[in-house]
Formats: C-alpha cells, structure tokens, sequence
C-alpha cells in the first residue's frame, strides 16, 4: 500500500507533523441532540488523532447500534468505518484486526451496547487482549430508544419513566480488569484534560485498551427527582404522554486536577461525584479493582488511568500469525500448489 | 435357508459401543477393500454421546461403483450386547452374523434363515493380553482379522495398512499384525472360508481417494486462500475447522519465521464467529466460519447486514437433523430455506450445495471468489452425511493457472487515478455490483462508511425513501447478476427421451443417479438435473419448462428445495413432484424406486412419507 | 392560478424539526378534526434520531371515511428551514402554505400556483414569552390557533381539549389556551377565514375512537390474560410494552397489597426475551414478547425450540423497513417469510396480521388463546404505521362470556383419574394436539422432560428415525388442524360479477379498499380477501381457485405474501399478479389504483416498483 | 393445586419425612462416560432434595446445552425439566419462575454453556438476583464436542490438541460476585462432604444461588497439566471449612467440634454453621473477590461458601409481584372486564 502524502493544506489551520489540519480529522455534523455528552467525546478522539498525527485513513473504527455507536460518522471523515448490529462491535473488530493487524482500531459502543446485549462479546475481546481502544460512552440509559435503565444505570437512579432503578449496577472498567484487558480507565465526557492524554495513551498500548467515559444524556438523564432543570417542559411531556420536546442544552464540562474529586451537576440537576486518581500503582490488576470498589463505597467514581500491563501478548501475538498482515499476502503466499496436493490425494488411498 | 452368495457387492454393519476404539479398526477393513481395488462406502451412525452408547458402521461394497446407501444389512458383525438382538433382526434372510462366542447367545435371538459365526474373541484376548485396555483395543483388530479370511481380504494389504496407520510409531505394528493374524488363524481353522458372500480383487477404483467431506472442504479453503477462520464448535461442522487447522499448519507456515500465514479463532458464540467473519471480510480478508443449523439460526441477524451492507463473507452450513437441537449426530438437507431467505426483511442469500468431496475442495475454494466477486454472504450447504463419512472421490485436484478472483476493488493505484467521486454504491457498470475499497488503502481517496442502515450511492445515510428503493432495486439486479457467476447444474440425460425429470443435489445425488439406472432397467427413464447453486439460473429454468413432470428429491420433511424452485422459478407446482425423506438415515435408491414406480403407477402420493398430513402435492 | 377549494377533505402537513414538541400540538390538530365528527388519520413521519433532524405529521381529513394515506399535500405547515423547500415543492397546485415570516422569506422558494399564509411566530413569541423553552413550546401552539381560523376549527372544541390533556396540571391550562387565541387573533385579522379548504362539523366518527395499534395491542394482552411480559426495546415496538405497563399499574394491581398481577422483565437481549417466554410458557403462565426486524433474527434458534418442543410463546413482531438496521422509522411488511419459517430445520409458524387496532386488540387477546391450544409459538406481524400511528378505529370490545381457551392442560384431578401411562407427545384426539401438563401439578403424575432434541411419544430421548419421522408428521398434522383455529379471511365481493380478485393483510387493508371502490368507478371490478392469518384455511384457497387474476398487494419488495400462498397453497404462480410498494411510506390507494389500471390495460408490470430487475411475474 | 402426599413406599429404603425414598429423587440412567465428575454432582443434587425432604414435583430443573446439561435427565425423575438451547438457561428460569415462584428451580449448566456463549444471560440473571440453584459443573473443556477449551481453562493447560491455551480463564465466582450475586460458592465434585450441604443451602436460600463445581472430564479433560484435571484439583484444592445444613426442626451440631464457627441464618430460617479460617467473612462480597484472587495467584482454588447474603430482594420483590404465583390467577383476576374498557374507550375520544 502507498501512502502518499497529501498535499492539500489548509492556510489557516496548523497542521500536525503528517501535514493533516484539525479538519481532515472531523467527520459529518454530528444529529445528536445539542450538549449530547457523545459529542464531547467525539471531539476529544479528534484532538487525539490529530495531536498524534496518525494517519486518517490508518484508523478504522466501529460501532453497535446506539447514539454512541452513531458518532463514529461525527469524527475522523477519512477513516473508513463500520456501524455494525447492536452489541456485536467487539466481533466485527476482531475479524478486521485478524485481517490487517497493521491499522488502528477504535471502537466506539454505549452502556447498553456493551454492558447488555454485547456484555459476553465486550468479556471475550478483553480476554483475547485484541490491540484495539474500545471506548464505552456510557449514559446510564438507552439513548436512542427513548431512555430505558441500561445495565450501568445506579441504583435509585430514577429513568425517564421516574421509577427508581432496583438493581446493582455493572461496572465496566472492573469487568474489563477481571476479563483481562491490559489498559482499563475512565473518564469524564466533559473532562478534556483528562480524556485526550488517555485515549491518546490507549491508542498507544498494544493490547485492548478499554476506557469508560461517563458521558450525560441530555434528553433522558431527566427525571423525576430533577431539582432544577426543566419542570416545566416535564410536567407537558408528563400530560401530553409524548417525549417529544428537547431543550437546547449545553455540554457539561470539568475541569478539576488529580487528587481532588469534583461534584458534577448533570442537566436533570442530579449531581455525580467524580474523583481523580493521582497515584494509583496502575500496574495491579486486584489492586485497581480493590480501589474502584473502594470510592463506590464511598459514593464517588474513581477516573483516570485505573490499570495498564505495556507489554502483554495480544491476540494475534498468540496465535502467531505472520507480521505481515495477512490481507497483504497473495495467492502465490496462500496457495499450496499442485504439488502438495498430489501427495495428500496419495495419502488417501 | 439358502445363504446369500454373492462376490463384491454386499452390505456389512459392525454393532459397536461408543468409545471402544472400533472405528480405527472398522476403518481399516474400508481401507483394505478400497486397496484391492473395489469400490466401497461407509457410513458412521453415532450417538449424540461420547461413551457407552451403540455406534453403527455400516458399509456397502459395490463393485458397480454406487456409493449411495444400499439399505439392508448381509453381514452384521454384532460386537454390542446392548442392541445385539435388533442388530440380528435387521439381517437379510441368508444373510451372516459374526459375534463374540465366547459366552453363549441368547438364543431368543437365533434365527435360522441366516448364518452365525461365532468368535471366541473375548476369550482369546483374556488369554493373550493382561492389561484391559488392550484386550478392548485388540478385540476389535481381531475381528478385522477373522474377517479377512472369511470375506477374502488379501492379508497382505491389511498388514501395509497397519504399516501406514503406525508410522512412527513402529513398535505398535507388530502386535496389531499379530492381533490380526490370531483372527485370520481361528476363522481360518472354524470355518469353511471364504463365505458365499465375499470380496475378489478388482481395479476399479482408478486414483480415487477417501475422504471425508469436511477435510476437502477445509482444504478447499486453504487453496481458495481463506486466511480468517472464526468459529463455534458444533457438530457435525467441528471436523471442518480441526481438517483447516491441521493442514494449514503443514501448509501455510512461513518458512522463515515459523509464523502462521492464517488466523483461527475460537469465537464465544455463532453471532461473534460470522461477526468476526464480517470484519475480516470489510478488511479484505477471505474468512469464514463453519456451523450447523442452531448456528445458522443464530447468525441470522449478520447475515442480513452482510446482505445488505455488501460485505463477502463464507459460511460453510454442514446440516443435521433439526428443528432445534433435533438430532445432532444424524443426516438432513434441512436448512435450505432459512439459509436462502435467512433474516428480517427482504433478503436473498447464494448458495452453493457440493456433491463429493472434490467439489467440496472446489465450492471450499470457489465461495471465496464468489464472495468477494458478489460482496455477499455466500453459504455452502454439505451435511453430516457428506461431511463426516469416508466418500470415495475423485483426487482433489487444483488448476495451477487459475487466480483467485477478487472482485471489484479499487487499490491504492486506480483510486490516485480516480477524478470523479467515488461512490461505494454507484452501479458503474450496471450490472448491480459496485467496487468497494479496503481500509487503509489510500490516505485521501476512496473512504467510506459502511452501514446496516440505508444510505445512497455515496455511502451517505439517508432516510429517503427513493434512494433506498434504488438500493434495493440494485441488490436484486446483483442476484440476476449472480446467476452467471455460480456454478451451473449438471444434467443426466436419460437413455430414451423423456417428459419425466428428476432434480436433486448434495448428498442425495448417488442415490438417485443409482435410482435412475434402476428405473431405467424397469423401462422408466428420467432426465437428471444436479442443482448446484442458488439463484437458479436459466439452464435450471430450461430444464423444468421441458419436462411435464419432475421428481424433486430432497432429504428434509417440507420439500424445502421444491418450494425454492416453485417461488424463485415461478413454476406451477403441479409439475413438481415432492419426494422428500427425512428419517435422519442417508436416502437410499431403492426408496426413491419405490417412489417413483409408484408415482409412475399413478398415485400421486410419494410412498417415501408415511402420511401426507398438513401437505398437498 | 386557481386555490383549492374543498370541505372536509385534504391533507395536510406539517413540518416540524424533531424534539421541539410540535407532535402533541400537532396532535390537538387531529383531535379536534375527530371531535368535530369528520374522519382523520395521520402520520408521523419521523427520523432515526432523538432531537435536531426533520419529522413530518401528515393529516388526511377525509368525509368519505377513507382513513388510509392519500398522497399529496393540499397544505404545507412550514416550520423547519431545514426543509422547507422540499416541503413548498411537495405541495399541491392550488394548495396553500402556513409559515413563519418573522424572517422574509427565501424568494426562490416562492411559487406562484399555491397561497402563502405568513404568521410571525418567533416575532410573537419573542414579546410574549422570556423563557427560550416557552418559546419554542408555544410556537407550536400558537400556528394551531392560527390554523383553527383558516380552517374553521371551533375554538371550543380547542379549548376541550386542552382542558383534557392538562387535567391535573391546571395552571398549564390558561397559558395554552391564551396562546391559542394569539394565533387565532392575528389569522383572523390578517386572513380571509376560512380558507377555500376548511373544515364543517359532521357525525361522521360515531363511536370510534383514535388510537395507536401498538396501544391497543397491549390491552388485548391485558384482557387476554398475560401476565408475564419479557422484552428488549427497539423501534417501533417499544410503546407496545409501555402501554402494556402503563394499563397495566391501573388494572392489574391486587387491590389489597398493591402487588403486580403482572411481571416485566426488560432483558438483555431479544434471545433472552423470548427465552424468558418460553421459560413463562413452559410453566404455564401467557407470556409474550415484542420485537422487530433485528430481534426476529436473533429470536429465531429460540423460535424453533418452541416450535418442537411445544411450549406455547407469543411474539407481537412491529415490522419497520429492513434488512438488517435498514430504516428504523419507516414501514414495511416485510418479516413474513422469516416469521413463517423462522429457525433452521423444518419449522412452520402460525402467523396473524391485524388491519387495525381493533384487530390488534382481539388478536392482542386470542393470539394467547391459539397458542395455549396450539402449544406451539404465534407470531402477530403488526408494523410500525399501523403500531405507531393514530388510528380511527371502532371502540376496542370484550365479549364477557368469553373465557380464555387454555388447550389441553392436565390438572391434578385429570391426572389423578389418569389410569394408563402418560405420554406427554401421544396423539390422543388424532389432530395432532397432546395434552401437556404444569410443573408442580401433581407430586406422581403427568412428569415429563421437555427438551429440543428428538423423543418419543412419551417424551423420553431417543434417536430412533422412525420415532423421529412420527413426531415430525404428527407436527405436520397439528399445523393442518390450526387451519380451523385461526382467523378466516375477510371478503369485500365486488359489485359486479369478476374473475379477478385482490388479495391483501394489514396496512395495506385500507388504501385496498379505498383502491376497489375507484377502480369500481373506473369499471374495474375485483373481488378483495383480507388475510388474517396463516396458515391459509380453505376459504384463502377457494377465493383462489375462483378467480383468474389475482392481485397481491403488499408492502415489501419480494412479494414475500405471495410467495407463500405460491407454496403452502401450491397456486400457479402466474394467477397471482405481485403488486408491491416499499420505500417506507405507508401504500396509497392512488398507486393501487395506477397499478391495477395498467395491469388490466395489458401491462404486465406493475408500475408500482421502478423496475423488475431480478424478479419475474 | 392439590399436593397429594404419593401413598406408595419401598419397604426396603428409608423414607424422608415427605414419605420419599431417595429412588424418588433418582432419575434415568446415566448415558455419560463412566466416571464423569457429572455424575457425581448429579448424586450430590439428589442426596440434597433426599434429605430435605422437597416434594419432587415443587422442583423444575431446566438447563442448556452440553454434557453437564444433560444430567437433569439423571436426577430427579419426578421433576419437571427443560433442556433448552445452549447457554440460554438463565433466560427460560428467569420466565418460569417469574411464572410461578412457589417452585424450587435447579439449574445445571456447564462452563461452555455459561461462560462462552451464555456469559451475558448469566451475569444477568445474578444481577437480577432470580431465585435459584444455578450449578456450572466446571470442566475446563466443551465435553460434548469433544474437549475444545472453554474459557474457564487454566492459561497454560493443554487441551485434547495438545495445545497450551494463551488466556485467562474467566472466574465465574468472582462474575457472579460482581453481577450481584448473593450466594456465591465452589466446590469439587468429587467431595460430596463439602458438595451436598452446600447445595442445600443454596436451595434454602432466597436469592440467587451460584454453585461452580469443578467437575473434572474424564475423557478430554485429564491432561496432567489441566487444573481442571482430577488429580490436580485433588491436590490442589484447599477447602476453607465444612459446612454442614441444618434444617430447623432438628439442629445437629454435635458432631462437629465447636470454635472457628460462624452461624448464618437463612431466609427460610434454617441455619449454617460454618468451620473456617477466621480471614473469609462470608458477608463481605470484595472481601470474597480478594480471596478468590489470593488464593488464585498462589495457584489454588478456594472452595466452600465465599459469599452470602441472607436478607437480599430478588426479582419478584423487586418486581412487586403477588404472592401467589401468577400462573395460579385465574381470568377473573387477570381480565379487566368490560366497564374498564368503555372508559378507555371514552378517553380516546
Ligand atoms: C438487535 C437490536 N435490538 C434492539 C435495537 C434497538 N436499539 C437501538 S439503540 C439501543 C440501545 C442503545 O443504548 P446505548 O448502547 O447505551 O447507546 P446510547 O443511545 O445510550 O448512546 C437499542 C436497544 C437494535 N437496534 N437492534
Ligand atoms: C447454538 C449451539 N452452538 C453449539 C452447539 C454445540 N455444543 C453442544 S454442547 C457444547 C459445549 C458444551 O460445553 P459445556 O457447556 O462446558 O458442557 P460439557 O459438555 O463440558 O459438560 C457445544 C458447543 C449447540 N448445541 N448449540
Ligand atoms: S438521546 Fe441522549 S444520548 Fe442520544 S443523542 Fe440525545 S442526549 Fe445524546
Ligand atoms: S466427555 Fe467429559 S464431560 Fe462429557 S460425559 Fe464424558 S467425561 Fe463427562
Ligand atoms: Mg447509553
Ligand atoms: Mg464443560
């Protein structure tokens, strides 16, 4: 494959190292609801790319089927993409990474993507330690289909139907840590400071790389137990039986240092607590889930980088495929030949 | 009771218990007839357990060359107590039993239309071998001895079998060779050998070969350069990947490296095992995966977006006995309209259905081109019957000249020289199939994004309903075009001209050709048509405009396939006559006969179904 | 140019940006038209997305009383930019257009042959209202009242209504309604009211209410007695189990303790929905399940289950445009080949197709009834136009003698009458129906393994063909004996005498017979038959044998019903003219109507579809 | 529904306080290899439902695919049971018993059919806390299809190929911990001792029950270097107590050496006393994790009662649902009549 270098440039932006502006790095506008948290997102992966150089069209990424699972079209234009069937990304990842171990694969999913529907895929991936980020943009609900509990959704936590959710929540990133994913971390939609340095770092690692982003729904994070927020527009989808009606709102940003934990007030005015880990010793595995249980206890969640192994052997290292990918190799490299067929037909009679 | 003689054409059954290891020495009795050269067939009926259970093995030596089943057993070698009794009453009147004397039989189960030769075999082993294991394991290779001088088995050609079998492992040869012997002697000495019934050698076996259907498959795929295998493991499809593995790891390692220049992946699941195959295909890799029914179920939601997003992918579908879990371990062409229509929505699926193991080796390799050539799913539909028995086959063969056809894909070279847009979904050359790019291909040109959802020419999403029919209406024109792509049916023209014809495919195939000499002997000539693929493509059409009556043969209760050619063909189904049979067991020519002459005779009802409730026809 | 004039007939359309809470002003709309005694059926037409993107309400008021989609816009309500062009394009020679003129509007959008109507919306609302959401809400209102002057709706009837949708929310009520005359007001200063199209107060709706399919499907399975409910959301099925919840916490509360005599379970998936189902079934609770397109697939191992292991299961499958995602907010009927024949092996299921909510009601209620006595899965293929729109329907009715047909259960008394063995699988009545019994029924009769591989008679685990091929046709015969259970067709005789016929099911039901009645003014004469289930009974294939031509309409592109009347009813395929439509809008009668015209002119085409490519007929 | 007590009586065995002799617990004759751990689970679950006298007909066992899911035709004969598709268990308990809660359900699943393709069912059902046995007979490998490694196998344990296997295997103790579960124990097939009270109280307790029993294969799974394996496990495992059932009518606890004791109550009011380290505190569900990864990492398994929670809400609790079963409400009970619809009918008007 050439890679030839493109030689448009645009004269205003400035352009990364591989001679890519910020623009070849967006993708189409985005029809999530305005201050959707997966757009927050979306623009943390371009800066990622773009602050990294790679190659847009090096990249693949993939999705299920969700709002999250829409953004790949938002982000990275010049990089093929997949939006798969819902809950199945992991596979499909899989399958491309065996082809051409040479791209880079970010994979987009949502809390009902993953931690439903696709719990057992999002298990296996891990396990098998594919070289992929595998980022969850988690609301606590099903966005696109109008704002039912997901599986992450906290107990109590009151879904658009206003009845308290009864059961325990699954935690993803401790899942990922006991599948036996080499990267684990979480962050905040809003957070850039944090969220760029570690899907940059996620990129970066060879293995699976998993980062759980808490990331608010505008429109369905709106309950009953709202203090401030919109009463009024509530109390007319509450008569009218229609969800029809969605504010304008704006993205809910933090911005808060390592160490401190801040108090996140979401749009439907119920408040989370997000605590930043400064020195976590990232490299043990129980220790990581011994601390993520730890804040849960103390209602606060823990963000950053929560657990990394650098050098783990990743799927393909395991099955020993050959460093080539093996889309690159031809007939002449795959085919057998007559020969070695004539002595299998011998050794059948 | 006048015994049967006959020299070359019998069927034998060996009545075994599950996990005893007969089947290496009932195998080595094939082997032996197929090596003086006679033409013979095996069929391995097993319990959907892993010990303890009866095992049958039935085979059928023929010198005229059928391989189908025969039906009827001559000579029953009764080696389980457990279903003894039965095994006798399926004895043909003047037919032979062989059966450990070594405690007396019931004598309930004497018949004395038959002949019964006793083998004091548990006994000789008591005396000869002190470890238990071995007198179970020598049991078996004793009876294969006795049977060599009672059916006239050059011993010489036993003991080169047993030479091969133990390769590297010489120092099993001689007490095998020796087990062998104590048989050979006793028969030898008890019994007036060889019997009516029993083997001559012949050369009629030209360079054929035995294989099993699922080997040829897997070594399809590595010649059709098949680099991603995903699957989950399910019987009777297993065999496909293990063949895959084992070879391509004497084939397809890097000389240098020792690396492997494939990837097999043991998927969670079916939907995870065809996802896999997707995302491999989306990157150009060829892949596939190998399941039987319950996986095809499961993989129908994947399906449909292969369909519709226009991503190749191979789905090898080896059949068994459904619905559901039904009857894993036994025979039937059962899934063919799930697979041809699987998923929501309007969808339509290729599908190849090989024969015998060498045109398993060749759809193994073909569906690769067609996949890519098509950029759909492509489903080659063999079954337990053709995949996991011994077929005697033509040598697989590869043409050295021929390259794998990869379709339309713009490289990096025709996309730099592209000046127009590029449209993923643009039918250039009208014939519905648009050229897609592979990722990482170009850094500026050619990308697009790819979808379950409907979107235009340009991969755009969009909700517009025009463009959407647009789409759709191209997907079909891509089906017409497919016609001309897959293989075409082979015809069997009758000795006199006919208005009678007679479709089948895949495993039902050597039955009904034997089917059709035989009505032919009876003065009933049909034409043969072997389908071969789906769509159906003119010459299919042809065939069925010019017969008035067609016999449509097929191993499943529906008549599965009938439907297909009634719907897809637009045929009035008057003209097409279902026989279906679906017991599990492979359809033999003999009930297809009786079918026919009966259908012939004027009843119009296939006396192969007990009743015809719940259908017309 | 020449303003439409019309009373009481046209269609209108409003065009609104998703998420800005036009659809309940919209729906006030419709409301008030029903309430002054005049037909209405709208549609909402809406995008993949949750906020930001265009949707459409599409309103035919209608005095004839035909409530399926007309086509043709006779007013355009212009509230979204995005759109408006394509929406001022859409509209009728003659029509008129309400918008928004705070802001002059683009001249090239300007069209000479239609009436503008401007009302400064953002204007008024920015004096009137500081809270940007109360902007954006009233707005909506505001155009209805405005829309009550033009069109002569009276504002009493407006007022009503608001007074209902905030009853309990009393001081929305004032600012509603103030908001309504400020619309009115200005209308009736600036505007000659009404317009030449306008509404008159008639009693023509009688007793009918307005109401979606997917609502009244759920109190169907309320008053059928479901109880135990398992689903995974997905559109268009989700307001199925919303309703069935929300009347459910009113009908189904113990009035002592406050407890549920109902249990929703929101499962991971669909495969574990109908898992759960089948689990609620087996135990001898009515569960059912809704789903679409995507679920369907994945569902299908588990539908086979059901289908050989007898347990009685419902699935209420709201069919949106396909394959795969496809387009999610659209229509279609295009799930029945898959739901027919859903899982591989040979499986069939029974299959109902209500026309409207009524219908969704009754067959919300009897599909538990059928699969009780059937023991075997029933599949209700609603759609998203008929479960996600308004419909004007007769009032939903229970009959109080009704009781609910449980089939063949064994209590504890029958049991402990019960003198010769049980056997769960023994064709007892001779129709293919056995009688099942209840876990925990009785503590030594009646026992039996349920599993989903082969057994016999008495449920024990066998692989024996023979005991195999007996189930399978008893299986057979108890899908004969279905065909006297579910629903008969409906029929529609043509005024004159006719050797054609139409046949049609579901949505497709009202724009048909709208479509007979022109055609009958054009002197084209058809027979119509309404299918209401499969599989077809004896009158579906009479209405066949009696006529010659027969139009099947239906809204998918494989003319998948077609297809299956082909074979299961074995008709010459060339009776049987396909007249599909699918690009996701609802079918109209208008393109009926052309289709049939040139049909019957000669052309063997059916104008309907662009082109043929790939299909014959 | 009239519970008959069954007037029949073997002269010769013993009959429970019910009138049952263990025969009535019995089931078919067993069709997998000789010597199977299976089996022996499968006498340990009829010895259990023996001893506390349950009427055989108030159990439903239903199970998947597989070796280990065939042995409910093994056990309890006059049960009603359901062999469903593979890895599809949880979801047909979940139906049944939400159809009528006054069954004991007993589900037997293996470790392809729950930790590969029914991983996501199971980590549901826990979190859902269904009342339930659910029984993994662990085996490392897919019996039935004849030994391929599940994800339960050891890293580095050979399968019938010979082949070392690369991955972490998945703990479906510590998923069942994580997803909520509140039973949570292991065990060894081959000790009934330790098996059979564990089973109990697992039937006695209201909740979800989760019992991984290592049931070594003995005819794919034997390879010397499988832990899985029957020697292997044997040596390996360290069992962290006896535990002994004792219903309330006759407490027995005098066979057993008082001190190191820790009671629990169960729902049902019946009580175990536990012998065991001081260190394991069954009521602590990290505390439980930590140990599994403990042990774990010094290359043992830890047996016994890891985790318990007497005084949890399962589903139906959670659901609201009646008392009595909803399969025992008859239509006038569940039909609304006509009146209810006449004022619908008015409010769509
Ligand atoms: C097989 C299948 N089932 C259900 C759906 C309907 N569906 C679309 S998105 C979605 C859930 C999305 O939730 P999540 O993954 O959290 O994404 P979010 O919208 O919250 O970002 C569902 C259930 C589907 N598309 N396919
Ligand atoms: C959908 C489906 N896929 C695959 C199979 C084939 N199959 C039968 S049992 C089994 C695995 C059994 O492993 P496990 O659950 O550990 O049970 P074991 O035999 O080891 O006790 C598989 C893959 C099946 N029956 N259904
Ligand atoms: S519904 Fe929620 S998740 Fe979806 S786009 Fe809107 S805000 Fe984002
Ligand atoms: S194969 Fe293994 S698991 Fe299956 S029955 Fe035999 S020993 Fe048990
Ligand atoms: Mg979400
Ligand atoms: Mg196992």
């Amino acid at each position: 494959m050439s890679y030839i270098r493109p030689n448009f440039r645009h004269p205003e932006l400035p352009a990364n190292e591989k001679g890519y502006t910020k623009r070849h790095y967006e993708g189409a506008i985005s029809t999530l609801c305005a201050g959707c948290g997966h757009d927050s997102v979306s623009g943390a992966i371009i800066q990622s790319c773009y602050e990294m150089a790679i190659e847009p069209h090096r990249i693949a990424k993939i999705s299920g089927i969700g709002c999250s699972s829409k953004t790949p079209t938002y982000f990275l234009g010049n990089s093929h993409g997949f939006n798969s069937v819902h809950g199945r990304m992991p596979s499909v990842a899989t399958g491309a990474n065996l082809a051409n171990r040479n791209m880079i694969y970010i994979g987009v999913s949502g809390d009902g993507d993953s931690a439903s529907i696709g719990l057992g895929q999002f298990a296996h991936v891990a396990r098998r330690n594919l070289n992929m980020l595998y980022l969850v943009e988690n609301n606590g609900c099903y966005g696109l289909t109008k704002g039912q509990d997901s599986a992450t959704a906290d107990v109590g936590s009151a879904s658009k139907k206003g009845e308290p959710n009864p059961y325990e929540p699954i935690d993803l990133c401790a899942l990922a840590l006991q599948a036996g994913a080499s990267f684990v971390a979480r962050s905040f939609s809003g957070d850039k400071e944090q969220l760029v340095p570690l899907i940059k770092a996620a990129i970066a690692h060879t293995g699976f790389a998993f980062i759980d982003v808490i990331s608010p729904c505008v429109t369905f994070n709106n309950t009953a137990s709202s203090t401030k927020g919109y009463e009024f527009a509530r109390s007319h989808i509450e008569a009218t039986g229609k969800i029809d009606f969605v504010p304008l709102r704006k993205e809910i940003t933090a911005d808060y240092a390592p160490g401190f934990s801040q108090e996140i007030t979401l749009h439907d005015g119920s408040v989370i607590h997000l605590y930043k880990q400064e020195e976590l010793d990232c490299h043990d595995r129980n220790g990581a889930l011994a601390a993520i249980q730890d804040y849960a206890g103390r209602g606060q969640i823990l963000t950053g980088l929560l657990y990394i192994d650098p050098d783990t052997r990743d799927f393909h290292d395991n099955q020993n495929t050959t460093k080539k990918p093996l889309v690159d190799l031809g007939q002449s490299e795959l085919c057998p030949g007559n020969r070695a067929l004539k002595a299998i037909n011998a050794s059948l009679r | 009771m006048k015994p049967i003689k006959s020299i070359n054409d019998f069927v034998i059954r060996f009545a075994n218990v599950n996990g005893t290891g007969s089947a290496s020495a009932n195998n080595m009795f094939v082997k032996s007839v197929f090596r003086m050269g006679v033409p013979v067939s095996p069929k391995n009926i097993f319990p959907s357990n892993i010990q303890g259970l009866p095992t049958w093995y039935e085979v059928r030596v023929c010198e005229q060359g059928y391989i189908g089943s025969r039906g009827g057993v001559d000579i029953a070698v009764c080696m389980n107590p457990q279903s003894m009794a039965e095994d006798i009453r399926a004895v043909e009147a003047g037919g032979y039993v062989v059966y450990d004397n070594s405690k007396p039989m019931d004598l309930r189960m004497h018949r004395d239309d038959i002949t019964f030769i006793g083998l004091p075999l548990t006994e000789i082993c008591r005396n000869e071998y002190s470890d238990p294991r071995q007198r179970q394991l020598f049991k078996n290779v004793i009876y294969i001895g006795a049977l060599s001088a009672l059916l006239n088995i050059e011993f010489g050609v036993l003991k080169d079998l047993v030479g091969d079998q133990f390769r590297g492992k010489e120092k099993l040869i001689a007490p095998n060779i020796h087990a062998l012997e104590l048989g050979y002697q006793y028969a030898r000495e008890k019994f007036k050998c060889p019997l009516g019934v029993h083997l001559e050698r012949r050369d009629l076996v030209g360079d054929k070969i035995l294989i099993e259907g699922n080997d040829a498959l897997a070594l399809g795929a590595i010649y059709g350069g098949a680099t991603v295998v995903a699957w989950y493991p399910i019987t009777p499809s297993t065999s496909v990947v293990d063949a895959f593995e084992k070879y391509a790891k004497r084939l397809r390692i890097d000389a240098g490296s020792g690396d492997r220049k494939f990837a097999i992946a043991q998927a969670e699941d079916e939907l995870a095992a065809i996802g896999m195959v997707i995302g491999a295909g989306w990157m150009g890799a060829r892949a596939f995966t190998a399941t039987s029914g319950p996986g095809l179920s499961l993989m129908s939601e994947f399906l449909g977006l292969a369909y519709f997003a226009e991503v190749p992918a191979v789905l090898f579908d080896i059949q068994r006995a459904g619905p559901s879990t039904g009857m894993p371990t036994r025979t039937q062409q059962s899934d063919i309209l799930s697979a041809a229509y699987a998923s929501h929505g309007d969808t339509r699926h290729v599908l190849l259905f090989p024969a015998d193991p060498a045109e398993c080796f060749d759809m193994g390799a073909t569906s690769f081109d067609l996949a890519e050539q098509l950029q759909t799913p492509i489903i080659v539909l063999s079954d337990l019957d053709l995949g996991m028995n011994d077929y005697m086959s033509e040598p697989l063969s590869w043409n050295g000249k021929k390259t794998y056809r990869r379709g339309k894909v713009l490289g990096s070279d025709q996309l730099e020289k592209l000046t127009e847009r590029y449209g993923r979904y643009l039918d250039v050359d009208d014939d519905g199939i648009c050229y897609r790019t592979l990722p990482g291909t170009h850094p500026s040109k050619g990308v697009f994004f790819t979808r379950g959802t409907s979107r235009d020419e340009y991969a755009q999403y969009t909700e517009s309903g025009d463009a959407y029919v647009r789409n759709m209406e191209r997907l079909l024109k891509k089906f017409e075009t497919a016609k001309s792509y897959v293989p075409a049916p082979e015809f069997y023209a009758a000795a006199k001209s006919t208005r009678d014809g007679m479709i089948f495919f895949g495993t039902s195939t050597q039955s009904c050709l034997e089917a059709l000499d035989g009505l032919a002997a009876e003065g009933i000539h049909c034409d043969g048509m072997r389908l071969r693929a789906f769509p159906f493509n003119l010459e299919v059409e042809n065939f069925i405009a010019s017969h008035d009556r067609i016999f449509v043969v097929e191993q499943n209760r529906d008549g599965q396939m009938r439907k297909l050619l009634i719907v897809e063909c637009e045929v009035d189904p008057k003209k097409l006559v279902s026989m279906t049979h679906y017991d599990g067991m492979p359809i033999t020519a003999r009930k297809i006969v009786g079918a026919v002459r009966s259908a012939v005779g004027g009843a119009t009802v296939t006396p192969i179904r007990r009743k015809k409730a719940g259908e017309k026809s």
